[in-house]
């Protein structure tokens, strides 16, 4: 069966996500989880069946995610997972795109007295197991012929609780995730952010490997939420929106063409996803955005006519 | 032999009432559902396998890792292959493992003898070790010995230091590394010729015992000779080691040796637990020699300290063996909760990392396996040869 | 046993004469388990060279009686002395005085680990540091006098019941104790495997051992027993010489006791 | 028998005689006890202040939680969450009507001659866990549906813990009596069976079960999370039970064997009325045993991303809201399953008691 | 016992007349354990209602032999033909006879997680589909032939020794078995209790029923015994009436056999 028939069949979406990263996938202690990566699951589900709570949420560790997808326990996997060749190649997987640009950064503590990644020699880093994370920092110091001691942790908590305990002098991490860590310690003012960006890292929904179908779908729902942000669509004016006679917002809303019908998707699953989750500058400001604790400005995640590099196919 | 006989006439024999053929039937039917149902589960996976385009085979073993590893026994850098991190893991899975069986079984043994003792004070502070550690689970226990200790032990600037030779931060444990130097075959010939000491004063003292009736204190001189006769080669050779002395580079301490705090956690919570559980094996085993054995041992002069000795320990070891077996197996599989606290074993690297990497999960979730049904096996082996020769011989 | 019967005669009349000192003392003596009263005031004088045998119904005492002499139990009132030492709580005393007396017991209670010889040298070697070559060649002269010397080198598991028993009675012997103490030692026993320990003990016994001897094996008795005591209820009830014992017991439970006996 | 008439001798059991006897019998014991009273003073004494004198336990909010001592407001807020997970709040009465039945059928088995304490006992191992599932996951009699993801907490560390050994009891039976089979090549099967699970630690088996799973199945073949947690938890832990029982089926002595067939029962009813009743009954510590293990051994869950008791804690601990609550957290949890192993390993240590004496008659 | 050994020599008289259909028939039977040859060769014929007492020296095979005939072990050559049936493989065949051949053991082996009443029903119940009404009013009858009906409900850890074995006499019989077999079913009790059993055996030999008995009581031999047969090394040496073969033994091996054991 397909992975859409079999979607439909169980009727609600599988979606990886991690066990608790603030503004990309957490669960409240109501079990409701929220971020980005959790909204991008639900747009999916609102897209197959017009309503985005129609997925249910499989927390994974980095180091499980992959097997999880592979061996199809779960449908989509939405952890902020950076896309690179070789897990685009070698693993069976896809990536469908990219919901979130960020980079790895460094925190580290005050008192060590640090102002520059090159200055780190020797030190001893916290991180998460399993992430491209752990391959940069062998590259980088590599590069640049420096030393350093990994400490690999299972989940994010508890790479937290390591930096925390003063196990080791930095934490590296993607940079939309240094503030919010920090956030967590009992003093934030005891560490700083360093300004080095050691690599790229696009972060995005990945499929298995072999179902076109599916790999559309999930690619074009995330094209679809950057397109109704483009066209100024969100979830509060979809309604309205409906009647607008721009072509293009009557192709994504569904009101004309058969958009929907060619990726084996209702014909208003662009009004769904709207409606249901909203844009993706709506999502981004949801989960990540100014105000949150997270607190991050769009930069790179901004639309590409606003000076970000988010860009997305037409719809047509 | 007369066949025809009046009173009986040969039943025909159904064939499914022959227990014989009921027995080969029943295996039959057995080993077939076995094969089918592992030839399905091959068939399965393989077919599942090719329509998710996952690789498979063992060449990724060959391929660069590219991720560092905190500890290693061998050799290891990012850019050596997915073979080496099995290596690394294994080794540190093991080197793990074999502290904590010494630990275990010594802390263990103590507990259960102080669960006997006469001092009421002794008793029952074993009884609460016991009873605390043994009801609370491993996992816990980890957490609490990483996260709680390492909450209180020091930055390295504040190092706890002794002598200027031995360092504790929350880094872990420094200590002198000794190097050998030019002179230092004299201290190595010493401890040959120390060893070679104590194996003659054995042999010597049985004979003396033998002729005289007289026991001499082996075990004091032993001790004695194997600790005197190294050290005091070592001063008349005007000290040939020079010893790697930790010193503070940076952030962290360089050079000597070092005890990494997930290590210690993992090795005391490993221990403790596990000796909880080998002292009330150890507590029954004693308990297991009947008390006759006992009093005809007191009734024929020898004094408590002897009975202990050469009566009840000899004979209890026969039932403790075995469960403290399933004990030393339990602990090298409690190993594997290293990964919780980021201790690079077997599982937390090849079966985290490396897996995660390559994704071929299905070759990495074997290897591991294979390797902890190894080494079961083999403790289980050696036990066996144990057990046999200490078997009580029986008529 | 009609032979047997009649040397025993001869022999009472040598044993009388020869005794003289008093090697066992119990004086008034009291035990409790617990709140459970279990021997009530024991008086027993036993002389150098005195053979013993105690008898009485199952419950009385009789073992607990004997395991007090050499200290297996603690009495709480009264005195015992063996060998002129007061058995108190002081643990120089008890050893002197376990020393001096071997047990037998009914289970044999041989070491299973170690083999004949080693049983019957472990004590010598480690208590009396009797070197191990004259150990073991004194528990040889004891295994061929329990005639067994060529299961030396074997495990008590290897052995039969009846030859199991002649090594407990060996390695008792082997410490070279004054007094033997045997708490029913054929009861664990065949029929078959019962003649040889009796055959061993009665040999023993004539080599002037002092014994006492918990049985009810009343050819035993006959035979080698100087005194014959009889206890029931934790309290001596009868003590004398065989013949009077058996043929003109004073005390009524002594004749219930008897007749039940020598029915069997 | 006259009855004794003297009583023992009064002993002189004053408090100091005790201490000397048990605490300064000789030197070595004195030294020990004198290291041991210091450790125990110095130690003591914080912890319990830590623990009772200077904690917190009333309030609302994390400013509640003043001075030094433990900070107990954090787990009264999230005590609800603790127990029940994600379960709704509205539906968390089924859950304590669940807790209600195993206390009402588990606490009886403490007690010596409670009436139908053996009826309760049947009811706990066959009726408990239909109920049970009914009530618990809903959809049938108008209550509706709570999914397995939405179990959490306490209740999906007993559900767990209680499903698994209920479970792997008739297997490892099977596997028990195969393992002692005439059939060598049964015999084998079931040799490797318990061998393999035996040697391999739990978490390579749940990460199996939890991620691999859908590789070994044929297309569009799955099952829950939960259930096939619960799969994996019952086979692994059916090996150990199989050699508990094994145990049992070797202290039954061959006569036992023999008198059933001399009366004619075939294998089947031999094994049923005669060996296994006395087999189980023999071995109930060792199985009460596994279940402690067992119990324990569900922490692993939370490897695997189910919130087990102590998954919910862990995620709640590094909540921003609250500084510092982490020790609190662990030694909450550390105290639930004490609680609970501390009652359980008390209960098999009377049982082995009783059995022991009841034996040697 | 004289009044006994009178009423015995009466019953001869009868049971001669009655000594008709061969119920047993062993030919030439071999057994071996291993590579041990342990039956060499028995010939037994035992007609309905006989009465056969085995007996010999320890190790000698008797058990064995008797195992074989309910197949409690299996034999390697010869035949053995159980009321009409001969014992193969056939697991029907094997049914068929233990129904009708009932056993008591030595050491008892009642179910003791059981009551009695429950030990007696089990068999009658699951193999013979009886009524559990009407097994019970069965058993009770048997129990109280041996006269420990009130001892019904209560657990066999709660009898002693010879109400144990009477019970298991009592479970045999719940199945109304054409033959017994007893193995040395007095020797693991107290001499008080053995009586009780064989006053329990005598009134059952009584009653007609076939039975084979291993054991060394020769009061009981001598009471109710047709045959008398005594093994040694795996093989039948001499089989003969009790009078004959106490009066006036054939064999050399017999008369030291016999000396033996009236001796002790
Ligand atoms: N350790 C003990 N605790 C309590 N009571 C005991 C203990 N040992 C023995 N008894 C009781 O003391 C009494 C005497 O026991 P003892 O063994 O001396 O009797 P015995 O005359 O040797 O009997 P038997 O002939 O059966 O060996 C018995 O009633 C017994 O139940
Ligand atoms: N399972 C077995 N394996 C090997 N040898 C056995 C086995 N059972 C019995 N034997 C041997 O077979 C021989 C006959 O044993 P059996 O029990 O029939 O003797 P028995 O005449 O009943 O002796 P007893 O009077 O001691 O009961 C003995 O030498 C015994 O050692
Ligand atoms: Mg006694
Ligand atoms: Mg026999």
């Amino acid at each position: 069966a397909t992975t859409l028939e079999s979607v439909k069949d169980r009727g609600h979406l599988q979606c990886g996500v991690t066990t608790g990263l603030p503004g990309f996938s957490q669960p409240d202690d109501k079990g409701n989880w929220t971020g980005i990566d959790v909204d991008t699951c639900r747009a999916v589900a609102a897209a197959i069946f017009g309503d985005g709570a129609k997925v249910q949420f499989t927390p994974l560790t980095a180091k499980e995610r992959f097997t999880a997808l592979q061996s199809g326990e779960i449908d989509v996997l939405s952890r902020n997972t950076t896309w690179t060749l070789t897990r685009d190649a070698s693993l069976g997987l896809n990536f469908t795109g990219t919901n979130y640009y960020d980079g790895q950064g460094f925190l580290v503590r005050k008192e060590i007295g640090v102002s520059d990644a090159s200055e780190l020699d020797g030190a001893t880093f916290c991180i998460q197991a399993g992430t491209t994370t752990e391959l940069n920092l062998a590259d980088y110091f590599r590069a640049n012929d420096m030393e350093f001691k990994p400490l690999v942790f299972d989940t994010s908590e508890q790479t937290v609780q390591g930096f925390a305990s003063g196990r080791c002098d930095v934490l590296t991490s993607d940079r939309s995730q240094l503030a919010a860590l920090r956030s967590k310690l009992s003093d934030p003012s005891s560490a700083v952010i360093l300004p080095n960006t050691i690599s790229k890292e696009p972060l995005g929904p990945v499929v298995r490997q072999g179902d076109d179908q599916w790999f559309n779908i999930v690619k074009w729902v995330l094209f679809a939420q950057i397109n109704a942000e483009e066209l100024g669509i969100t979830s509060e004016n979809v309604d309205k929106m409906k009647e607008s006679d721009n072509p293009n917002i009557q192709r994504l809303l569904g009101t004309d063409g058969d958009m929907g019908e060619k990726l084996g998707l209702p014909a208003e699953f662009g009004y769904d996803i709207v409606k249901e989750v909203g844009n993706y500058g709506e999502m981004y400001n949801r989960n990540v955005g100014p105000g949150t604790p997270l607190d991050l400005e769009r930069g790179l995640n901004a639309l590409w006519t606003e000076g970000g590099i988010m860009y997305a196919p037409p719809l047509r | 032999m007369n066949d025809s006989n009046p009173h009986y006439e040969q039943t025909r024999r159904k064939p499914w009432n022959d227990p014989r053929v009921r027995a080969l039937i029943f295996q039959a039917v057995a080993i077939a559902a076995v094969f089918w149902s592992g030839w399905a589960l091959i068939d399965n996976t393989l077919a599942n396998m090719e329509s998710r385009g996952i690789s498979t085979g063992f060449d990724f073993l060959n391929q660069s890792a590219g991720f560092g590893i905190i500890m290693s026994l061998i050799p290891y850098d990012a850019t050596m292959s997915y073979g080496r991190t099995f290596w690394v893991g294994l080794l540190n899975t093991l080197l793990v493992s074999g502290m904590g069986i010494i630990a275990a079984t010594v802390l263990g043994f103590i507990i259960g003898v102080a669960r006997l003792s006469s001092n009421w004070l002794i008793a029952k502070i074993a009884l609460v070790y016991v009873e605390v550690i043994r009801n609370i689970p491993l996992l816990l226990q980890i957490f609490f010995w990483y996260f709680a200790v390492l909450r209180n032990l020091p930055s390295p600037r504040q190092s706890v230091d002794v002598g200027g030779l031995l360092f504790l931060n929350n880094r872990g444990l420094y200590l002198p590394d000794p190097v050998a130097e030019p002179g230092f075959g004299w201290v190595a010939a010493a401890i040959v010729i120390a060893i070679a000491a104590v194996v003659i004063i054995r042999i010597l003292a049985k004979r003396r015992q033998m002729a005289t009736g007289k026991i001499f204190p082996t075990v004091k001189v032993s001790v004695a000779v194997l600790i005197g006769l190294p050290l005091l080669a070592y001063l008349a050779a005007g000290g040939p080691i020079s010893w790697d002395i930790p010193e503070l580079k940076g952030f962290n301490f360089g050079g000597g040796i070092t005890m990494i705090p997930e290590l210690a956690a993992l090795w005391f919570a490993l221990s403790i637990y596990t000796a909880s559980f080998i002292a009330e094996i150890v507590r029954s085993g004693i308990m297991a020699v009947s008390k006759g054995q006992t009093e005809a041992a007191q009734a024929l002069g020898l004094k408590s300290g002897m009975t202990l000795r050469l009566v009840v320990i000899p004979q209890a070891m026969r039932v403790i063996i075995p469960p403290l077996t399933s004990q030393y197996l339990n602990l090298v599989k409690n190993s594997s909760l290293a990964t919780a606290i980021g201790y690079p074993d077997l599982v937390s690297v090849f079966m985290g990392t490396t897996l995660n990497q390559t994704g071929q999960a299905v070759e990495v979730v074997a290897m591991t396996m294979g390797v902890y049904l190894t080494i079961s096996l083999l403790i289980s082996l050696f036990m066996n040869i144990y057990n046999r020769a200490v078997a009580l011989k029986e008529r | 046993m009609s032979e047997q019967t009649q040397s025993t005669q001869d022999q009472q009349v040598v044993d009388s004469a020869k005794a003289e000192k008093t090697i066992i003392r119990v004086e008034d003596m009291h035990k409790w388990y617990g709140s459970f009263h279990v021997l009530k005031g024991l008086n027993l004088d036993v002389s150098q060279g005195e053979r013993i045998v105690i008898c009485g119904p199952s419950g009385s005492g009789k073992s607990t009686f004997i395991r007090c002499i050499n200290r297996l139990e603690e009495h709480q009132q009264g005195k015992i002395i063996v060998d002129d030492v007061e058995l108190t709580d002081d643990v120089r005393q008890i050893d002197s005085v376990r020393r001096e007396v071997g047990m037998v017991f009914q289970h044999f209670n041989l070491f299973p680990h170690m083999t004949v010889l080693e049983n019957c040298c472990v004590a010598p070697i480690w208590v009396r540091k009797t070197p191990r070559k004259e150990a073991e060649a004194t528990a040889m002269d004891y295994l061929k006098r329990v005639k067994i010397p060529d299961q030396a080198h074997k495990y008590p598991g290897q052995l039969s019941g009846g030859q199991q028993q002649r090594v407990a009675i060996a390695r008792a012997l082997c410490m070279k104790p004054k007094i033997m103490l045997f708490d029913e030692p054929t009861s664990a026993l065949d029929p078959e495997m019962i003649k040889e320990v009796l055959d061993t003990m009665i040999e023993l016994a004539s080599s002037g051992m002092t014994m006492i001897c918990v049985t009810h094996e009343m050819g035993f008795a006959k035979t080698v027993a100087d005194r014959v005591i009889f206890m029931d209820g934790g309290e001596i009830v009868e003590s004398a010489p065989p013949h009077d014992f058996f043929g003109n017991p004073q005390e009524a439970r002594t004749q219930q006791f008897l007749q039940q006996i020598l029915h069997h | 028998m006259t009855e004794s008439v003297m009583s023992p001798p009064k002993r002189t059991v004053g408090p100091v005689q005790w201490v000397r006897r048990n605490l300064f019998n000789t030197w070595y014991n004195t030294l020990l006890t004198v290291v041991i009273g210091y450790l125990l003073v110095t130690s003591v004494g914080p912890l319990l202040n830590w623990l009772f004198l200077d904690a917190n336990f009333i309030g609302d909010s994390p400013e509640a939680c003043v001075g030094e001592g433990a900070c107990w407001v954090f787990i009264n807020q999230r005590l609800n969450f603790f127990i029940y997970g994600f379960y709704p709040g509205d539906e968390q009465w089924r859950v304590n009507i669940m807790f209600a039945l195993l206390a009402i059928c588990i606490v009886p088995q403490f007690i010596e001659g409670f009436p139908a304490r053996r009826w309760l006992g049947l009811f706990a191992v066959s009726g408990l866990p239909i109920v049970g599932y009914f009530l618990i996951s809903g959809g049938w009699f108008g209550l509706e549906t709570v999914p397995t993801h939405k179990w959490g907490g306490l209740m999906l560390t007993l559900i767990l813990a209680y499903v698994g050994i209920l479970a792997s009891l008739p297997i490892g039976i099977v596997l028990a009596l195969g393992r002692r089979s005439d059939m060598p090549i049964i015999r084998g099967i079931c040799v490797v069976f318990i061998e393999v699970w035996r040697a391999v630690p739990l978490i390579t088996v749940l990460f199996m079960a939890s991620v691999m799973l859908p590789l070994f199945l044929p297309e569009g073949m799955n099952f829950e999370k939960l259930l096939r947690a619960l799969i994996g938890i019952t086979l692994w832990q059916s090996a150990y039970m199989a050699e508990v029982v094994r145990g049992g089926l070797q202290a039954i002595p061959r006569g036992q064997y023999e008198a059933a067939s001399a009366l004619g029962l075939g294998y089947w009813r031999k094994m049923g009325l005669i060996v296994l009743p006395q087999a189980l009954k023999l071995v109930i510590p060792g199985i009460v045993n596994t279940f402690i293990a067992l119990f324990k051994d569900t922490t692993l869950v939370l490897i695997i991303g189910l919130f087990d008791i102590l998954g919910t804690v862990q995620s709640t601990v590094t909540d921003p809201a609250w500084q510092n609550v982490a020790i609190e957290g662990y030694v909450f949890v550390a105290f639930c399953f004490w609680v609970f192993c501390f009652g359980m390993s008390r209960y098999s240590q009377n049982l082995e008691r009783k059995l022991d004496t009841g034996h040697r008659t």
